[in-house]
């Protein structure tokens, strides 16, 4: 399947997405109580097979926040984007894919870690890298006086 | 009466060349032995005897801990295509000297929560059990601070008590990797002493004594590598093998492991109580590799060839003492080639090494050379 | 008897893989030509670093102490870690113009990455990299350095 | 249920818990484990890192993308040049340049030898983690030759920051091809005895075969990638499936195994030096001519949007994550780490082994830990 092919076949799983061909990838712009869902079946249908998520990324959009998951086929070599957002920034929630892809176990905690994102269901949440003391460091609101210096 | 024990039969007799009279240290002890009794009664002669062999075994022991530190860091660095220690001294021979300085000066750290009398009792125990088992060997003829009548029986035992102060380090110093080492060593001694036992066993039979004078007298016509055909030979790479794993050295160094528990059973321990442990696993690696050169390759007997009387007479002039080291050395030179070359074992293939397949190997040997021995099949 | 075999083949087999792993060992033992250590300390006289070894930021001067640096701060914006500073006054030139000349080079070398990005980046080519490569001293003070030479001119031509 | 709370409590105290790391021999760097043992046998094992995580993400949402590529070869510092490129060929993309066949193929071939001396390297530590010493000498030995080429050439040796947007930092050295091909040359001589020294030894097999056996789907769930993911029979060579700078133009193989064990982990990374000297062989003499560098604008500033650029490096998939808003800095970096990845699986592939072998594993996935923390 071609870019604007699996564009399709991903609108017609769920009519509801919003679908953006990208510079490089197929973007798929998601709700966060659809993203487990359609994660799901991404994975698992026999025309898809997203079993390879080779980058999840947590980024701080402003006002809202964000993961974006880049997932690859292995049999069929295509890419897609799935992004999803929620403006909740004080507790902000979204669901873990860590079942579905085992990889999503680390790169979610440190999400949780610099982000604040919590991911419900995941298995092992804690912070990764920094203490339980410290700030969410990657977001855009984060300030550190001592150790950012800014010109 | 301690020097009084070299065998009647083969001292010298005046038919020999001068050298074999002078290279014959009977006479010597027996002289030494003679003019203390003029001098003293027999309490005070037995204690000065002590004192004097005493005192000289502990500075063979010094020098030999010394040298084979300086050895093992020369050779480990040539077969790494690297100088090694070359800045103390020329070629760097006082390196070791200079280690042995700073580690007599740094604090001996005390450990909260380890058992300190156990903790410093540990590198006590295991040099002294080095320190005895040097006492049975015999260097040269008549030179032998003790020739007991069950000298290998005797050397095989107390060399393996060292691994008690193993145990008692790893368990006292109250850490996690020091125990599993120690636990280790344990498993590892306790079965690769069974090893060394019948691999000697098979040259006891050959030899027919246990008294490693008499051991090397036997060997007077050959060494018994030789003579002993192809088990004597396996029975060697046997001894080699297990001996190598008794004395905690690479490639069976597990108790130590530093790659996976640090430095084992000696993590915690710091200065010259280090020192005791590094020093007795050269000294046993030292103990190990002159029983090799003993009972597999004649102790002090030169190399003769059958009938070439002018080469045998080159042989027969280099002191035995020489004869001795050289042996003694190029079996700690392959012991150390072992070290440098081979990766480490696991504890489980460690084991499975010594029950699946030394152990058979070497009671299968032991049978055949009986049958040699009693068929009289061996030169 | 299959097993014995087989029990044979691998004692036989591992011995002689091992045999092999020692002659490796063993023949850089009796070697000792292949050795590439290098003596350092006692090698520093004939010791030679590629010339484009990154040592550390120099700003060339010439034999009338003149230098190209004019101050223009674009190296101060490039480095990534903020350890070059730059200090400018304002100079009169010979027909009577105010101009913009450098003070102080300052260069931080404990806080320098090596990119490259200064030296890349200067517009008059200003700065270059030294071979020295003994960075150590006592006093952390000594590692910030003014790079301008004291007393030192533009350079003529230089813009 | 009274019971079975007394049950759990006696099991957690057979549970022997011990702290490798952050300072241990084999964790190569400050990686701590907390390993829970029964007797010698792992039951879990789980990682605890940060211990120098320095937020280059971070970092480098404040500073020009010029100024990133000095960031990216201090995460991963045995792949310094590719984790360059990777940086180099996102903003490259993104600004849509055409560079060159020379620069192309000068940073293949620097690839490849960065390669070769992260996997000479690897070996070396890992002949160290299963207690052959003298491998560790020799590794550095032959890798020091590759340094010296990089050092001629890009005037350090190991962070390299040849690479800028657009080309390199400086031409390749008058003497870089000649000494390029004597180093093959002499290499070619030297890899068949690191096959004597340890791969062939009876010792070394009983270590590493059926020993953390990662199967083809774990591995594909983990995300394992490079010559760890190969050896599972994961084909994941970016250089194959993506290709960029020259790779689409030589001919080299994949090295992939199905077994997924510690050995064929090895052995992957053993063949992978051949192929890569292979590769060398076909760009070395024919470096086209042509600039060095194209000519960038002083500042660099991307059009808005979101970049992905995957590159091969010697551990496995970098994949560089750029979101920009039009600013001269990027809104968000995200560097997927390989490293990061393929220690998650540490604890999958160790559970029910000895702890000799957690340290024979650890040493098989070949982790940097810069590269885990970033």
């Amino acid at each position: 399947m071609d870019k604007i092919q699996l564009g399709e076949f991903i609108k017609s799983i769920n009519p509801d997405l919003e679908i953006k061909e990208g510079k490089q990838y197929i973007e798929v712009s998601i709700p966060p109580s659809k993203l487990y869902i359609l994660a799901k079946e991404l994975r698992e249908k026999e025309e898809t097979q997203f079993d390879f998520l080779f980058c999840l990324s947590g980024v701080d959009y402003g006002q809202d926040l964000g993961v974006v998951y880049h997932l690859r086929s292995t049999k069929f070599d295509h890419v897609v984007v799935l992004k999803t957002r929620t403006t909740d920034r004080d507790h902000p929630q979204l669901d873990s894919v860590a079942d579905i892809w085992k990889t999503a176990d680390f790169h979610e905690r440190e999400v949780f870690d610099l982000l604040g994102i919590k991911f419900t269901n995941h298995p092992d949440l804690r912070r990764l890298f920094l203490d339980s003391s410290w700030g969410f460091p990657l977001r855009k609101d984060y300030v550190d006086d001592i150790n950012i210096v800014t010109k | 009466m301690l020097f009084d024990i070299v065998d009647v039969n083969s001292s010298p007799s005046l038919s020999d060349p001068w050298w074999k009279v002078f290279y014959d240290f009977s006479s010597l002890t027996h002289k030494i032995d003679s003019s203390l009794h003029n001098a003293m009664s027999q309490f005070w002669t037995t204690i000065a005897e002590m004192l004097i062999i005493g005192v000289l075994i502990l500075l063979f022991y010094a020098l030999i801990g010394l040298f084979l530190v300086y050895a093992e860091r020369k050779v480990c660095a040539f077969m790494q295509n690297r100088l090694g220690p070359n800045r103390v001294g020329p070629f760097g021979i006082f390196q070791t000297i200079a280690d042995l300085f700073k580690l007599l000066f740094k604090e001996l750290i005390p450990i909260k929560n380890a058992d300190s009398f156990l903790f410093n009792l540990a590198p006590f125990i295991v040099i002294i059990a080095s320190f005895m088992a040097i006492a049975a060997i015999p260097f040269a003829k008549g030179l032998h601070a003790i020739d007991l009548n069950i000298g290998v029986l005797y050397v095989i035992a107390v060399s393996a008590m060292g691994v008690i102060g193993v145990l008692l380090a790893g368990w006292s110093s109250n850490n996690k990797y020091s125990l599993i080492g120690a636990m280790r060593s344990g498993a590892q001694i306790v079965s690769y002493e069974l090893s060394v036992g019948l691999s000697i066993i098979t040259i006891v039979i050959l030899a027919g004594s246990m008294q490693l004078s008499e051991i090397v007298e036997a060997q007077r016509t050959g060494w018994f590598i030789f003579k002993g055909h192809i088990p004597a030979f396996i029975a060697f790479i046997v001894f080699l093998v297990s001996s190598t794993a008794e004395t905690n050295r690479g490639p069976f160094d597990l108790a130590e492991a530093e790659s996976e528990l640090t430095a084992g059973y000696h993590t915690e321990y710091s200065g010259i109580k280090f020192a005791f442990f590094f020093l007795a696993e050269y000294i046993n690696m030292f103990i190990v590799a002159s029983i090799a050169a003993t009972v597999f390759l004649g102790g002090w007997m030169p190399f003769n060839v059958g009938h070439w009387d002018g080469f045998n007479h080159v042989m027969d002039f280099v002191p035995p003492f020489v004869w001795y080291i050289g042996k003694t050395f190029f079996v700690i030179f392959i012991m150390m080639w072992f070290k440098w070359t081979f990766p480490r074992l696991r504890i489980d293939q460690l084991l499975t090494l010594e029950w699946k397949y030394l152990l058979p190997i070497n009671l299968v040997n032991v049978l055949i050379m009986a049958f040699l021995v009693l068929m009289g099949w061996h030169f | 008897m299959r097993s014995i075999i087989d029990y044979l083949k691998e004692i036989i087999l591992g011995v002689w893989s091992l045999l092999k792993g020692m002659k490796v060992t063993g023949s850089y033992f009796f070697r000792p030509g292949t050795i590439i250590t290098q003596k350092y300390p006692n090698n520093r006289k004939d010791l030679v670093m590629f010339d484009r070894f990154k040592g550390e930021v120099v700003m060339p001067h010439n034999e009338k102490n003149e230098h190209k640096c004019t101050g223009c701060g674009i190296c101060e914006i490039n480095c990534p870690n903020g350890s070059i500073e730059i200090i400018s006054k304002s100079i009169l030139t010979e027909d009577g113009k105010k101009k913009r000349a450098i003070d102080k080079h300052i260069y931080r070398l404990s806080m320098c990455t090596f990119c490259a990005l200064c030296v890349k980046t200067c517009p008059s080519n200003a700065l270059a990299f030294s071979q020295e490569f003994e960075h150590a001293v006592f006093n952390r003070a000594l590692l910030i350095k003014t790079l301008n030479k004291p007393g030192s001119q533009l350079m003529k031509g230089v813009e | 249920m009274e019971e079975k709370v007394k049950n759990i409590t006696t099991d957690e105290q057979q549970e022997y818990v011990i702290n490798m790391g952050p300072q241990h021999p084999s964790t190569h760097g400050v990686l701590r484990l907390v390993v829970s043992l029964k007797g010698e046998i792992v039951k879990s094992v789980q990682p605890h890192i940060g211990y120098i995580h320095r937020g280059i993400e971070k970092m480098c949402e404040s500073i020009t993308y010029p100024q990133i590529i000095h960031l990216t070869d201090r995460m991963d510092y045995l792949s310094a040049h590719i984790n360059n490129e990777a940086v180099c060929l996102t903003v490259e993309k993104a600004l849509e340049v055409e560079i060159p066949d020379r620069i192309k193929v000068i940073r293949t071939i620097m690839s490849e030898l960065t390669r070769i001396q992260s996997h000479q390297l690897w070996w070396a530590s890992f002949g160290m983690d299963l207690g052959g010493l003298t491998c560790f000498f020799y590794g550095l030995r032959d890798r020091e030759k590759i340094l010296d080429i990089f050092e001629e050439t890009c005037g350090s040796r190991m962070i390299v920051s040849y690479n800028c947007p657009g080309g390199l930092m400086y031409d390749i050295h008058p003497n870089f091809q000649k000494r390029v091909k004597e180093f093959i040359k002499y290499f070619r001589k030297i890899l068949p005895e690191y096959d004597q020294l340890l791969s062939g030894n009876v010792i070394f097999h009983e270590r590493s075969k059926g020993i953390g056996k990662l199967t083809l789907e774990d591995a594909v769930s983990y995300g394992i990638t490079g010559p760890s993911g190969r050896a599972s029979g994961f084909s994941c060579d970016v250089r194959k499936h993506e290709p960029y700078s020259a790779y689409d133009k030589i001919k080299f193989k994949e090295i992939l195994f199905t077994e997924g064990d510690t050995y064929h982990r090895y052995i992957a990374r053993i063949d992978e030096m051949w192929e890569s000297m292979n590769i060398i062989e076909q760009l070395i003499d024919n470096i086209p001519e042509g600039p060095y560098a194209v000519k960038m604008k002083p500042v660099i500033k991307l059009p808005e949007g979101e970049y992905y650029q995957r590159v091969e490096t010697a551990r496995g998939e970098l994949g560089v994550f750029i979101i920009s808003d039009g600013n001269k800095s990027p809104y968000r970096v995200k560097f997927r780490s390989p490293n990061f990845v393929n220690l998650s699986v540490l604890n999958h592939i160790a559970k029910g082994f000895k702890i000799a072998d957690l340290v024979a594993i650890g040493g098989s996935l070949d982790l940097v830990i810069p590269d885990i923390d970033r």
